[in-house]
């Protein structure tokens, strides 16, 4: 490949356009030669600033925990679109991985699938839950991450009105809405949630309207859960500050620490990120895997006890230590057992009801 | 030497290899080794069983859209909204599939006719409007894709479940996909689609060639004044042509709804397989058989395109330009056959 | 009902900047008779270059990049869509199959060069995106200054400046007469001795150029990075805007002006207290159904210029 | 212009023809369609460039590369198919390519201007400010001559132009053409009308198939001479016809009103008959209802009221599917848009009206071995030249094309025939064979219904004329008890008490 690894800015990404000597580099002489560990990707890839990229972090940080890398040991793939989830996932299998990780619950039927035809394989499902003895559904409880950054959200709140916005409407992004306003009521009930939806992942022009409107309308924090249709939330954010240095809004950023968007100038709009460590969990699946000792069959729910969600502290200007001692405490309340996170629509009616 | 029918067969012989050495060169341009690169496209498309029936599922809905976007063609209207046609398509499959029990022998032919019904019905908005106000299709069709990709959504989360992502999945009896198909290609999801879609092919040729309502298709589609003088409804043959063109998307809908997935999941984007549909179309000179051979270099390439990234290290992107450079030729078809003429006379 | 037009007006003028851009380059290449559905892709390459050279040269240039980035996309854009004017001009292509291949082209070398360049999928973000600003005097105007001049992007006026220029050029100009008289009837506009082809060139190169501005002030505003689907669909709203507005720059300003308010109000439709019942999918759909109404019920049949999308072959009748 | 040779692909347009024309002249052009003369001139003009020959202006050897040069030679051309931008003003096809300026805008103002003084020298009389699509015919073609003018131009070529004129209309365009001569330009002038050869022209010159034949002075030559000389032949042109044997009524139209696209009443109440056995010529100047008449007929118009008889049943509003059926034929005025699918292979253009029928279909499938033969016998009996039945309808010459439609429609045996304009731009032995044909028809006990803007065709052809003016029949006259001049008058709205006496 030619050389263009001045890009190579994140600590755990490999230089993914090293490719031309991975063909003559199977035979490694490293202790795990003959583990294999891949993943297919949604069609965000695996530099996708969010869960893929994650997914690919965790997969490398345990590559270097056991002497492997890109081509030898791990790999991945990424699909163009969603008919590709399925060849991709044979693919590996066909090159006799042992562990392949379908990274995303658009891919879950495919896993499904694939796993029951090829049961002399290991899978595993990111973000959704697939049956079967080879098969590891490896989900995280969102609400509980999307609760804490909403605790956060309330108290940075001064027009106590925040916003929520979801790509597509689902199961899984209500997840994120219900734990993110039952955070926000929990802190103060009399705190206005408006969350609206742009009906895609990749829509930052739906974006920025919605962004638009919403800080037009008084909210001051938007949270977001929305891919690429979030660079529309953070472009409207930063435009405000821009025009405004003193205007007070603010974005929180969802799976991975999204500070990075949020910066403008000397300041950050991004207040705090819900971070999904798709990466600890990817990491320490294989680690199972490679270890013999791999859950087949089981869900796994990576929580805050796991470490699986948490809050980004990277904007220390914005997210006080008031702030994250609240956070803090709630954290522990939930840990404790004293909170129920609620993650759907009717959850969320019977826990602000209760409040 | 040269033939008409020479002519029509090497054009589009020589602009696929034109495109196809244009995209070695800029592969050798960045580095790459373009034989590993075009071996592991063609390993990863018939390598084995498996990706031999992929690479075949991949072509089945390309044969429909393309199909779709032809006979639109013929009848001298630009269908864009294949896409949207395909979305309904795949609903209205998976809703029958779903929702109904009946003996496979009532219950795919049903699912299937709703899908084409449903992308008729898509197809029917723009024939209509076309026939009775001017208004152009192509407007209409773009617009159409969008309520297409919202309105399943909504109608996925709210009607067919309660506000979940995907469908259920389709019951055997409405499925087209088939265990023998399957283990015959080491599980590749190879499915009963393709024959749909040949069967569709041959429809096609056999109404627009060899039927009166084909006759007048096509003459609408090229004189609209003389069809009307010669007693033809132009109306009537629009909304007719838009309502088949439709039908066949949305037949490629029920290929990925009762074949490829067997379920619908909300999408959050296009699925391409209707704007696809236009190369293909376009590439196959807008008729049957060139269509179905436009799909299969469409699909083999797509597929084997996913296998140049492990195979080779190649980034699968390398085939849309590919794919762009050989659409190009054959638009340029007129420069290649002066070339042709030019060789020739040479060769005398 | 101020308070909504407030909310609107911003969101539809940014929303429909890049839309308007793009379709006025429609505009020249099928007033000129070679039909573009291309445009997609020139947004496509557009919102590239605007985004690669604003990443490579924000530290050189400071302020000034993104203006210089629009330009360079402008540029580059335009030559990228010589390759159409090529095809469809001299080498007599069908003008949809040439405009098909540079929507391919334009995203499959747009994916593959960054990735090649950065090592992935998606570039960064840049640093030096455009910002809305008040614009001055105008802005302290009551009622319409907060209403149209205040926090509103400069591009957005200047696509709205574009078009009248655009339509000042078309139907003033000696070169727009002659461009027009190419798409109507080459033959005649050869016989009068003005060159069809260069004709032609010039206006497909024209669409590039404000394509590419299209799209890079897309990118520049409101996607802030490229990616495979940074453009996905605008380019053909803004084809659909060019039909919409008759094949007339200002027509196909307003269509896409148009789009804008009918987005705008399906976004901030949930909180205008007369829509707020309207259950959500229609809100959704609604801009794409108004349009359908809008042409169904009153703007109806539009004539396309007359040899558009027919190549022109000397001396043949 | 010397010795020019120009090929096409497979034909040789041009051969050894010479051309000498002298300042301030009208020298004819003349010769069968496809003879090359429209070929000649695009060469002069530059459209075209010869495979030989040489081009000399004011003796001195030119190489007219394009449009361009010729204008700067003082060449300019007013093409067979005009060529006017129909969505622009007269004004602005006028200046196209040399536009007046000022501060890089068009001077609109002072364009007009000098299009009304130039159109006032010529005695032209157009509107500057009129976009072509809303004026008439013969306005266009004063346009075209105007746009030649305006650059300048000292020789002038006229190709056909009167083949889409009212006799009005032509009498006008020669006194246009006298005073331009006067004024020292010269003149090229293509017609296929030998009366106009000999009534204007000074020296005629001859091609036939490609080649130069002759250069005669008209002076000394005769209408007879001309036409033996071009075809190679000799020709008749009386057409040889017995008296009519009218029968039963065929076509009654009763106070029959039409409103046209805009919405205006074109046809205003209008009664005709027409019955089997004759030949009714409708005379009158284009734009008096004639296209709004025949649409209604055919079904390809709604009628506003009054009624459509066809053998005594009611068709009024039919659609055009069951006028045909009813035993219609039509041979449309504008050939290309309505008669001919051009994409179509010739032998499929056939079958038009009647490809659902049998024996050319059976349960919706069509026999293409029946359509082909029909095709083939049709070709064969009406000598239509085209290399196979397979060619595209598009390749075939005007006159060609023309033949393969009247084949077509006359061979259904309609009750009726509506022949519009049938001989338009055809040349004389086509024309010959066109007239002949529809006068079979008519003594085969069919009803022709001819509408022309050629006095002459109506006047030999038809067996009765009505007279159209204002969307109404104004007179009804017997060929023999007339002559041009009164119709002429009759067409231009002069009820004469002749109307009364009838
Ligand atoms: N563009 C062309 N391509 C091929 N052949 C042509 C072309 N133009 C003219 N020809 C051929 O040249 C011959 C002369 O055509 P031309 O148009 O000069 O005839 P014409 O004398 O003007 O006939 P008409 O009286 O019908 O106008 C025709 O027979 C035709 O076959
Ligand atoms: N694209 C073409 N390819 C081949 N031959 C052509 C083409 N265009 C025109 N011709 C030839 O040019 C000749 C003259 O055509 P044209 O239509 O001018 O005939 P015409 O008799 O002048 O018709 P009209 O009377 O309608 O003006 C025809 O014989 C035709 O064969
Ligand atoms: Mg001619
Ligand atoms: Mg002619």
């Amino acid at each position: 490949a030619c050389g263009t690894d001045e890009e190579d800015t994140t600590e755990g990404t490999e230089d993914t356009t090293d490719t031309t000597d991975t063909e003559e580099g199977t035979d490694t002489e490293t202790e795990a030669a003959d583990f294999k560990a891949g993943m297919v990707t949604d069609i965000g890839g695996v530099d996708d600033k969010s869960f893929n990229q994650s997914a690919w972090e965790g997969l490398v940080a345990f590559g270097e925990d056991n002497g492997l890398s890109k081509g030898s040991g791990i790999d991945y793939v990424q699909s163009a679109n969603d008919a590709d989830y399925l060849p991709n996932l044979n693919r590996l299998v066909q090159q006799d991985y042992n562990l392949v990780f379908g990274i995303g619950y658009l891919l879950a039927e495919a896993v499904s699938e694939v796993a029951g035809q090829n049961p002399d394989t290991n899978f595993a499902i990111v973000d959704s839950v697939v049956e079967g003895d080879n098969v590891a559904s490896i989900t995280f409880q969102e609400h509980q991450g999307s609760f804490l950054v909403g605790v956060a959200a309330a108290l940075k709140t001064e027009s106590n009105k925040v916003g929520f916005v979801g790509g597509v409407e689902g199961d899984l992004i209500k997840k994120f809405e219900a734990g993110f306003e039952a955070g926000v009521k929990s802190v103060d009930p009399s705190i206005e949630v408006v969350s609206q939806y742009a009906d895609s992942f990749g829509a930052p022009d739906k974006g920025k309207a919605i962004a638009a409107s919403m800080y037009n309308s008084g909210v001051d924090v938007i949270y977001h859960a929305s891919g690429g249709t979030g660079n529309g939330v953070f472009a409207q954010a930063k435009d405000i500050k821009n025009a405004d240095p003193d205007a007070y809004v603010w974005v929180i950023g969802v799976d991975r620490d999204q500070h990075e968007e949020g910066v403008i100038g000397d300041t950050n709009v991004t207040l705090t990120s819900m971070v999904k460590r798709v990466d600890i969990a990817v990491q320490s699946v294989s680690q199972q895997a490679l270890d013999g000792e791999f859950p087949g069959g089981e869900v796994l729910a990576f929580g805050i006890a796991e470490d699986g969600v948490g809050v980004a502290q990277t904007n220390e200007e914005a997210y006080t230590a008031e702030i994250n001692d609240a956070v803090e405490e709630w954290k522990q309340k939930i840990l404790g057992g004293e909170v129920e996170v609620p993650a759907t629509d009717d959850e969320l009616a019977a826990y602000l009801e209760s409040l | 030497m040269f033939s008409n029918r020479m002519f029509n067969i090497l054009v589009p012989i020589i602009s696929v290899v034109l495109g196809l050495i244009a995209g070695a060169i800029i592969m050798l341009g960045f580095g790459y080794n373009p034989f590993q690169g075009y071996l592991a496209l063609i390993d990863g498309a018939f390598g084995n069983a498996y990706f031999f029936g992929e690479t075949i599922r991949q072509v089945t809905p390309y044969i429909l859209t393309g199909l779709a976007v032809a006979f639109a063609f013929r009848a001298g209207l630009f269908n864009i909204g294949a896409e949207g046609q395909v979305i309904v398509g795949w609903l209205a499959a998976v809703w029958i599939g779903t929702t109904i029990e009946a003996p496979m022998i009532v219950h795919l032919p049903l699912a299937l006719f709703a899908a084409a019904l449903a992308g008729g019905m898509w197809g029917f908005v723009p024939g209509l409007l076309k026939a009775k106000l001017g208004v152009h299709e192509v407007i209409i069709t773009i617009m159409m894709n969008y309520i297409a990709l919202y309105l399943t959504n909504h109608l996925i989360r709210n009607v067919l479940t309660d506000t979940k992502d995907t469908t259920d999945r389709v019951v055997e009896s409405a499925a087209l996909s088939s265990e023998w198909l399957m283990t015959l290609t080491s599980y590749s999801r190879l499915h009963w689609g393709i024959l749909v879609a040949l069967v569709a092919a041959v429809f096609m040729w056999f109404l627009l060639e060899k039927t009166t309502a084909g006759y007048e298709l096509r003459s609408v589609g090229y004189n609209r004044h003389a069809s009307e003088y010669a007693g033809m409804k132009v109306g009537k043959n629009i909304i007719l042509a838009m309502v088949i063109s439709g039908g066949f998307a949305g037949l490629a809908g029920a290929m990925e709804g009762l074949g490829t997935f067997g379920y619908m999941p909300t999408h959050s984007a296009f699925t391409n397989i209707g704007f696809d549909g236009i190369a293909v179309a376009l590439l196959g000179g807008n008729a049957a058989l060139g269509t179905v051979i436009a799909a299969f270099l469409f699909g083999t390439l797509k597929i084997g395109a996913l296998n140049m990234p492990t195979g080779a290290g190649v980034p699968a992107e390398l085939v849309e330009i590919v794919i762009a450079l050989i659409i190009f030729f054959v638009a340029s078809s007129y420069i290649i056959r002066w070339a042709l003429l030019r060789l020739k006379k040479e060769g005398k | 009902m101020l308070d909504v037009l407030q909310s609107i007006i911003p969101i539809a003028l940014f929303y429909s900047a890049p839309l308007i851009f793009t379709a006025l380059g429609g505009v020249f290449s099928e007033r000129s008779g070679v039909v573009n559905i291309g445009l997609e892709g020139l947004m496509v390459m557009g919102a590239f270059v605007g985004i690669v050279f604003n990443l490579a040269f924000v530290d050189v240039l400071g302020a000034a990049t993104p203006w210089v980035s629009v330009l360079v996309a402008m540029v580059v854009s335009a030559v990228f869509s010589s390759i159409h004017a090529v095809a469809s001009v001299s080498f007599r292509a069908d003008q949809v199959v040439s405009g098909v291949a540079i929507n391919f082209l334009a995203l499959g070398l747009g994916v593959f060069l960054t990735k090649q360049w950065y090592g992935k999928g998606q570039t960064d973000m840049v640093s030096r995106p455009f910002y809305s600003t008040d614009i001055p005097f105008l802005a302290d105007i009551p009622i319409i200054g907060p209403l149209l001049f205040q926090k509103i992007y400069l591009t957005s006026y200047i696509a709205i400046i574009a078009a009248i220029v655009a339509w000042y050029v078309l139907y003033k100009t000696p070169f727009g007469l002659r461009l027009r008289s190419v798409g109507e009837h080459p033959m005649a506009a050869d016989t009068n001795g003005i060159n069809v082809y260069t004709m032609r060139y010039i206006a497909v190169i024209i669409s590039g150029a404000l394509g590419g501005l299209g799209g890079s002030v897309f990118a520049l505003t409101i996607a802030l990075n490229f990616s495979q689907s940074t453009i996905v669909g605008q380019g053909f709203m803004s084809l659909a805007a060019v039909i919409f507005g008759k094949w007339h720059p200002l027509g196909a300003m307003g269509a896409a002006l148009f789009f804008g308010f009918a987005q705008s109000l399906s976004v901030i439709g949930a909180g205008v207290p007369f829509l707020a019942d309207v259950p959500k999918i229609y809100l959704t759909i609604a801009p794409y159904l108004l349009t359908i109404l809008a042409l169904a019920g009153f703007i109806g049949r539009a004539e396309a210029p007359k040899a558009n999308g027919q190549p022109y072959i000397k001396g043949s009748r | 212009m010397l010795d020019i040779r120009k090929e096409f692909p497979g034909i040789v347009a041009n051969d050894n023809i010479n051309l000498q024309v002298k300042k301030g002249e009208i020298h004819a052009l003349l010769g069968e369609n496809g003879a090359g003369k429209s070929t000649l001139m695009n060469v002069l003009f530059g459209l075209y460039q010869p495979e030989k020959g040489e081009i000399r202006v004011k003796g001195k050897k030119v190489k007219i590369t394009d449009p361009n040069v010729a204008n700067e030679l003082g060449i300019g051309m007013v093409h067979q198919h005009f060529m006017l931008v129909d969505t622009f003003t007269v004004t602005q096809n006028i200046i196209l390519g040399s536009e007046p300026r000022r501060y890089g805008t068009i001077d609109i103002k002072k364009a007009e201007k000098d299009v009304s003084e130039l159109s006032d020298r010529y005695g032209l009389r157009v509107d500057p400010k009129a976009k072509i699509r809303d004026i008439s015919v013969g306005m266009q073609q004063r346009v075209e001559i105007l746009k030649t003018l305006y650059r300048g131009a000292d020789v002038l070529i006229l190709d056909e132009p009167t083949a889409v004129l009212t006799p009005q209309e032509i009498k006008e365009l020669i006194g246009i053409m006298k005073s331009l001569v006067k004024q020292g330009i010269s003149i090229i002038l293509i017609t296929h009308k030998l009366k106009e050869i000999m009534e204007v022209c000074d020296r005629c010159t001859v091609i036939r198939k490609g080649e130069g034949i002759d250069t005669v002075n008209v002076s000394e030559t005769n209408v007879d001479d001309l036409a033996s000389l071009m075809v190679g032949r000799e020709i008749s042109f009386t057409t040889e016809k017995t008296p009519a044997e009218p029968k039963q009524s065929v076509l009654n139209i009763h106070e029959l009103k039409v409103l046209d696209a805009r919405g205006v009443e074109m046809v205003k109440g209008l009664n005709l008959e027409v019955k089997a056995g004759e030949i009714v010529g409708i005379a009158g100047v284009d734009g008096n209802g004639q296209s709004e008449l025949i649409e209604a007929i055919t079904g390809l118009r709604k009628t506003e009221s009054g009624k459509v008889l066809l053998n005594d049943k009611e068709i009024t509003n039919l659609t055009p599917r069951k006028v045909t059926e009813a035993g219609v034929s039509h041979i449309p005025q504008d050939r290309h848009k309505f008669g001919l699918v051009l994409d179509f292979p010739i032998g499929e253009n056939m079958v038009l009206q009647t490809y659902y029928q049998k024996p050319y279909a059976k349960n919706g499938i069509l026999s293409f071995n029946k359509i082909y033969d029909h095709a083939k016998n049709l070709i064969k009996e009406y000598d239509v030249r085209t290399p196979n039945v397979f060619t595209k309808a598009r390749a075939l010459s005007g006159g060609n094309q023309q033949k393969a439609i009247i084949a077509r429609e006359v061979d259904r045996s309609p009750d009726l025939i509506i022949a519009a304009q049938p001989t338009r731009g055809l040349d004389v032995g086509a024309i010959e064979f066109i007239h002949k044909k529809l006068i079979e028809e008519r003594d085969k006990g069919r009803a022709v219904l001819l509408i022309s803007f050629e006095l002459d065709e109506i006047m030999n052809v038809s067996d009765r004329i009505a007279v159209m003016f204002d969307g109404n029949i104004v007179a009804n006259v017997k060929p023999e008890e007339t002559n041009e001049q009164e119709l002429g008058l009759l067409m231009a709205g002069s009820r004469k008490e002749k109307v009364g006496g009838e």
